[in-house]
């Protein structure tokens, strides 16, 4: 047994070392500003990292929010399974909340800009929607399993998740229809910097904030409702 | 280049810890470690191409020195990725631990092959 | 380049931290922390949307699902034996040494006990239905004579032999005394035997029994002590 | 402008939100998703090559490329999926399954088109997403856990193959398989761990015997039949470049060992599936034997047979308690499942007229002397291990409905029709071999007795150490070579 561990920590050290030494030759690409204005150019988004993800790597993007939504079906069809706990004991403090709600609020108002400005700077709607879902577990800490249930409306959840996917992929393949090719981007480019720019990458933006959103509510949900609060 | 070596060393720790640990969910926040090294490879190698965020400022004319965009792009597909399939998997290890009561590896695995 | 170097090195060292953790929570916290400082070198090596999504997901989303997670992650199958002092249930739940220490030991390990009570130790009729048997079980009684359980001892006794001739431990005639079923009189004072108090492991959870062992080694003797003198006095 | 074949993901992708909605009619939407794509595949073969970047953009964007390797594989899927679907109708799943299994559907179809390794990526983590939802599906104990520790090896693994393409991204600046010039040794290594985890090669998936014996009867053949080969032809896609073909040595060495072990492993196992699920790890070992299209051929053939062999055995093992091969031999099996049966294990053990036997001899054609030696061991192991099944008997039933059996007869036609046309254009050689070889399977089958091998590499630990203990030796591979 101790054989085997000292085996494995010594092969892994190797590997290890001998990856480190065969970096030591990596060339360096500088890349120009004309690339990059290339890039504004064709996308019209400032943020070259949203381009890339929503833009010319779009088609990966279907496949991440796929996986997404795979894993979230997954821990509701999985959790459903086990029975939910008896008693469930919120935090029930006056401040706390009163700061909860606000604490909501703030993260909904800050979700929604980080969302819609993805393509003028940091962000975008994958992020908007995890803090959209912190701010609703913040929330749900102080409140009754049914409190969040009517508050979330979380049984319709299910159904916004499902508009959300089918918009998703008609987007994609609308472009089809107006005879340019699929997962073209195409609606106007717009003005550089302005929010409603840049083509459709605000719209996937704002659907990748609401699928993210609902499903980080629909996690904090199922596992409080099976798990209890911490 | 730092920032790689470090990335490679995190990863390897991470994989070393995936190896030796018992507990499944020490398994999995090895899993984790290793995910954040790989991470951290991508992000220090669109640092080699240039020091700034690659976010242009429509005032300045000619920005130098910015980021490489594509590997920050990818790698954040692979940061929901590896959020989606942890959540998944802990689900998993709620199901086996309530029903086998143990989050030892050898355990639960001695026990299900004799069943 | 000093920025990226001291960045680097503390990474590496909270990457090792959570890797050589043994214990869940805390492990669960410092991945947060280790997870919270990648996005702060993410951000200053110009990978800001990078740090905000490592930031959001592997620092608050993350751990949270981790802890909910780890909650009443394994249960602690307990068999005990009523044994005043030692662990019985109360009227304000159980108390007792043993089961204070129980608690401790599974709160330290995020388990929850499970506790089922058993008339004596004879009538267990499924061992494996526990991982622990515990309520005054004396070491010399089981010594040597089990084969499904290891012992490990946690607290100093001694046994008496009545005029009966049954040998009774200190705790158990304590509170038979006490109840009033036999007078201090009949408890010869010269049969004094060192034992231990134990807890029976059994087998097949000897990984409970080794962390329970390290456990019991690795506790506080201050608290300890007052458990014992809460308790027994 | 020809439409781009991006429609052979989306339109899978459609009917899985299709199926949520309509939760009702799941049934129906799924066979009509499979039959669909049927069809759309068919279509791609009247038209030439595709190799396109989508949306055109040419120097960013992805790179997808479906050429007749491609073509002959999305084949195979369509098939197997068609018939695993029809089969499926007679049970009681319900639109979960039907909503995996199309997901399931759009990503092997993508994975198969992929020629961008991020973009290859990501389609597996999404098969590999629904892949653990289908094993465990039925939430038994022992499924929850062969899916986890399938979790748990695969995470690891795509985080090197991760690793390896960060590697070669920095040396070539682009993820597009077509633009690759450079290539260190330890990417191509780390790339191949990724790889090789996913695509049921001995010693590197060793997830793969628990999880599919374990998981229920169509999730085992859409296992066996299509999701080990998603990994398999990346592989193959990868090592007919020529940056990567320094390490074609290094994959069939691996493979020939793989298919030996795997029929060793098979012949002395007593649980029914379990078998078929090691005589895939030995199957998937003559397919990456090597890179030609008979290898190609071969993969297209085994899915065929080997989810027909899934299922046959898994509808007759479904309901018994104790799931070892002596218990099925006691019960008898309807006439027509049984024909099945026997044509799928005349097709797997190479008999002349069947699949099997065209694309071995091909294979076979190719390897060098030693290679020879170690696939005709291989193929004479894979005789004796399944030589049993053909014992099982028949139970006459009156009236067998052909709707119930649709799914076997599919597939049964496929194996047939390719053995039969394969048959006529092989040598004499061919066929004498491999009746020898049979004979010799045989003669094993009568001779040997094999006990319980222990199975220390299944152990999660020990999957896990192979991973480094393979780095470290295509490392030693790489710097003698």
């Amino acid at each position: 047994m101790r054989f085997k561990n000292l085996l494995i920590v010594i092969s892994t050290i190797i590997v290890c070392l001998v990856t480190i030494v065969s970096l030591t030759d990596i060339p360096t690409f500088k890349i120009s500003f004309e690339e990059f204005e290339r890039i504004i150019e064709e996308t019209n988004s400032l943020n070259t990292v949203t381009a890339y993800y929503l833009n010319y790597r779009l088609y990966d993007t279907i496949f991440e929010i796929f996986v997404f939504t795979l894993s979230i079906y997954g821990v509701v069809f999985f959790l459903n399974s086990v029975p939910s706990i008896e008693k469930h004991v919120p935090f029930n403090d006056p401040v706390m909340n009163f700061y909860s709600k606000f604490a909501f609020i703030i993260s909904i108002v800050a979700a929604i800009y980080i969302a819609l400005v993805g393509h003028l700077s940091p962000g975008g709607g994958f992020v908007a929607g995890i803090v959209a879902g912190t701010g609703m577990m913040i929330v749900s800490l102080t409140k009754n399993i049914d409190e969040i249930k009517d508050q979330f409306k979380i049984e319709n959840i299910s159904s916004y998740e499902k508009l959300i996917l089918l918009s998703v992929i008609l987007l994609t393949i609308f472009p089809v229809l107006i005879g340019k090719r699929s997962f073209q981007n195409f609606l106007p480019l717009g003005k550089t910097g302005r929010i409603l720019s840049a083509g459709f990458i605000p719209l996937f933006d704002l659907l990748i904030f609401l699928k993210v959103m609902f499903g980080s509510w629909s996690i904090t949900f199922y596992f409080i409702k099976h798990r209890g609060v911490v | 280049m730092i920032i790689l070596i470090c990335s490679i060393l995190i990863t390897f720790i991470g994989f070393i810890g995936t190896i030796l640990k018992k507990n499944l969910i020490l398994k999995m926040l090895s899993v984790g470690v290793m995910n954040t090294g790989v991470i951290t490879f991508f992000v220090g190698l669109s640092y080699r191409s240039g020091k700034a965020a690659p976010i242009i400022d429509k005032l300045l004319k000619n920005q130098q020195d910015l980021a490489d965009p594509i590997p920050q792009a990818v790698i954040i597909t692979s940061i929901v990725i590896g959020f989606a399939v942890l959540t998944f998997s802990l689900v998993y290890i709620m199901l086996l631990t309530s029903r086998r009561s143990t989050m030892d590896v050898k355990r639960i695995e001695g026990e299900t092959d004799e069943s | 380049m000093f920025l990226e170097i001291s960045l680097g090195i503390i990474l590496v060292v909270l990457a090792l931290i959570v890797v050589l953790q043994n214990k869940p929570l805390k492990a669960i916290i410092l991945s947060g922390a280790f997870s919270a400082s990648a996005a702060i070198t993410y951000f200053f090596i110009g990978a800001p949307d990078v740090a905000m999504a490592e930031a959001s997901i592997g620092a608050v989303f993350t751990t949270f699902v981790y802890i909910v997670a780890l909650k009443h992650s394994g249960k602690l199958r307990v068999g005990y034996i009523d044994q005043a002092g030692l662990i019985k249930r109360g009227a304000h739940g159980y108390e007792g040494v043993e089961y204070e220490l129980l608690k401790l030991f599974s709160e330290d390990r995020a388990m929850s006990l499970e506790m089922k009570k058993i008339d004596s130790f004879d009538s267990i009729e499924k061992l494996e239905n526990f991982d622990i048997i515990c309520g005054g079980m004396v070491e010399s009684t089981f010594s040597g004579k089990l084969r499904d359980f290891m012992l490990i001892p946690y607290l100093e006794t001694n046994i008496f032999k009545t005029k009966k001739g049954e040998k009774l431990d200190l705790v158990r005639i304590k509170n038979l005394v006490l109840s009033g079923q036999i007078s201090p009189q009949d408890i010869d004072q010269n049969t004094k035997e060192f034992t231990k108090y134990v807890f029976l492991i059994s087998k097949e959870s000897e990984d409970v029994g080794k962390a329970l062992t390290d456990f019991l080694q690795n506790l506080d003797k201050k608290i300890f002590n007052d458990i014992v003198r809460r308790n027994l006095g | 402008m020809r439409a781009d074949p991006s429609y052979l993901v989306i339109s899978p992708f459609l009917f899985s939100v299709a199926i949520l909605v309509f939760k009702k009619h799941s049934k129906l939407l799924s066979t009509l998703e499979a039959m669909l794509n049927l069809l759309l595949v068919s279509i791609l073969f009247l038209e030439g090559d595709y190799d396109f970047y989508i949306s055109n953009w040419v120097s960013k964007g992805i790179h997808l490329l479906v050429d007749f390797n491609t073509k002959v594989i999305l084949l195979m899927i369509s098939i197997v999926f068609l018939s695993v679907t029809l089969n499926s109708l007679k049970k009681d799943y319900n639109h979960h399954f039907y909503f995996f299994s199309s997901v399931f559907l759009a990503s092997t179809n993508a994975s198969m088109m992929a020629y961008d390794l991020f973009n290859i990526y990501v389609v597996i983590e999404l098969a590999s997403l629904t892949a653990y939802l289908l094993i465990g599906y039925k939430q038994k104990t022992i499924q929850l856990w062969a899916s986890l520790k399938y979790l748990i090896l695969s995470s690891v693994a795509l985080n090197f193959y991760l690793l390896g393409i960060g590697i070669i991204y920095a040396y070539n600046r682009t993820f597009d398989i077509s633009k690759i010039e450079v290539l260190p040794e330890i990417s191509i290594v780390f790339v191949l761990v990724g790889l090789l985890a996913k695509s049921g090669i001995f010693f590197m998936s060793m997830w793969l015997p628990l999880a599919h014996s374990e998981a229920e009867t169509e999730v085992s053949a859409l296992l066996s039949g299509i999701f080990v080969k998603i990994g398999a032809f990346q592989i193959i896609k990868l090592l007919s470049i020529e940056a990567f073909s320094t390490a074609r040595p290094l994959i069939s060495m691996i493979a020939i060992v793989s298919s030996i072990l795997g029929t060793v492993y098979a012949f002395s196992e007593k649980s029914t599936k379990k078998v078929l699920a090691y005589s895939t790890l030995s199957q998937m070992g003559f397919v990456l034997s090597g890179t030609s299209l008979a290898n190609i051929l071969h993969m297209f053939n085994h899915g065929i047979f080997k989810s027909l062999l899934f299922l046959t055995v898994g509808d007759s093992v479904e309901n018994m308690e104790k799931k070892n091969f002596q218990d099925l031999k006691d019960k008898k099996i309807p006439l027509l499942r049984n024909l099945t049966l026997k044509i799928a294990l005349f097709g797997i053990m190479g008999v002349p007229l069947f699949s099997g036997f065209v694309s071995k001899s091909l294979v076979d054609h190719e390897m060098h002397f030693t290679g020879k030696i170690g696939l005709s061991i291989a193929a004479v192991g894979t005789v004796a291990s399944l030589w049993r099944f053909l014992s099982l008997r028949t139970q006459r039933i009156a009236k067998e409905k052909i709707r119930e059996n649709i799914g076997y007869l599919i597939l049964t036609t496929f194996v047939i029709l390719v053995g039969a046309i394969g048959t006529f254009k092989m040598n004499l050689s061919d066929i004498l071999k491999s009746l020898i070889l049979i004979a010799l399977g045989v003669l094993v089958y009568k001779i040997f007795k094999l006990g319980n091998i222990s199975k220390v590499f299944e152990k999660l630990d020990n999957a896990l150490f192979i991973y480094i203990i393979f780095c470290v030796l295509g490392l030693i591979f790489f710097t003698v070579i």
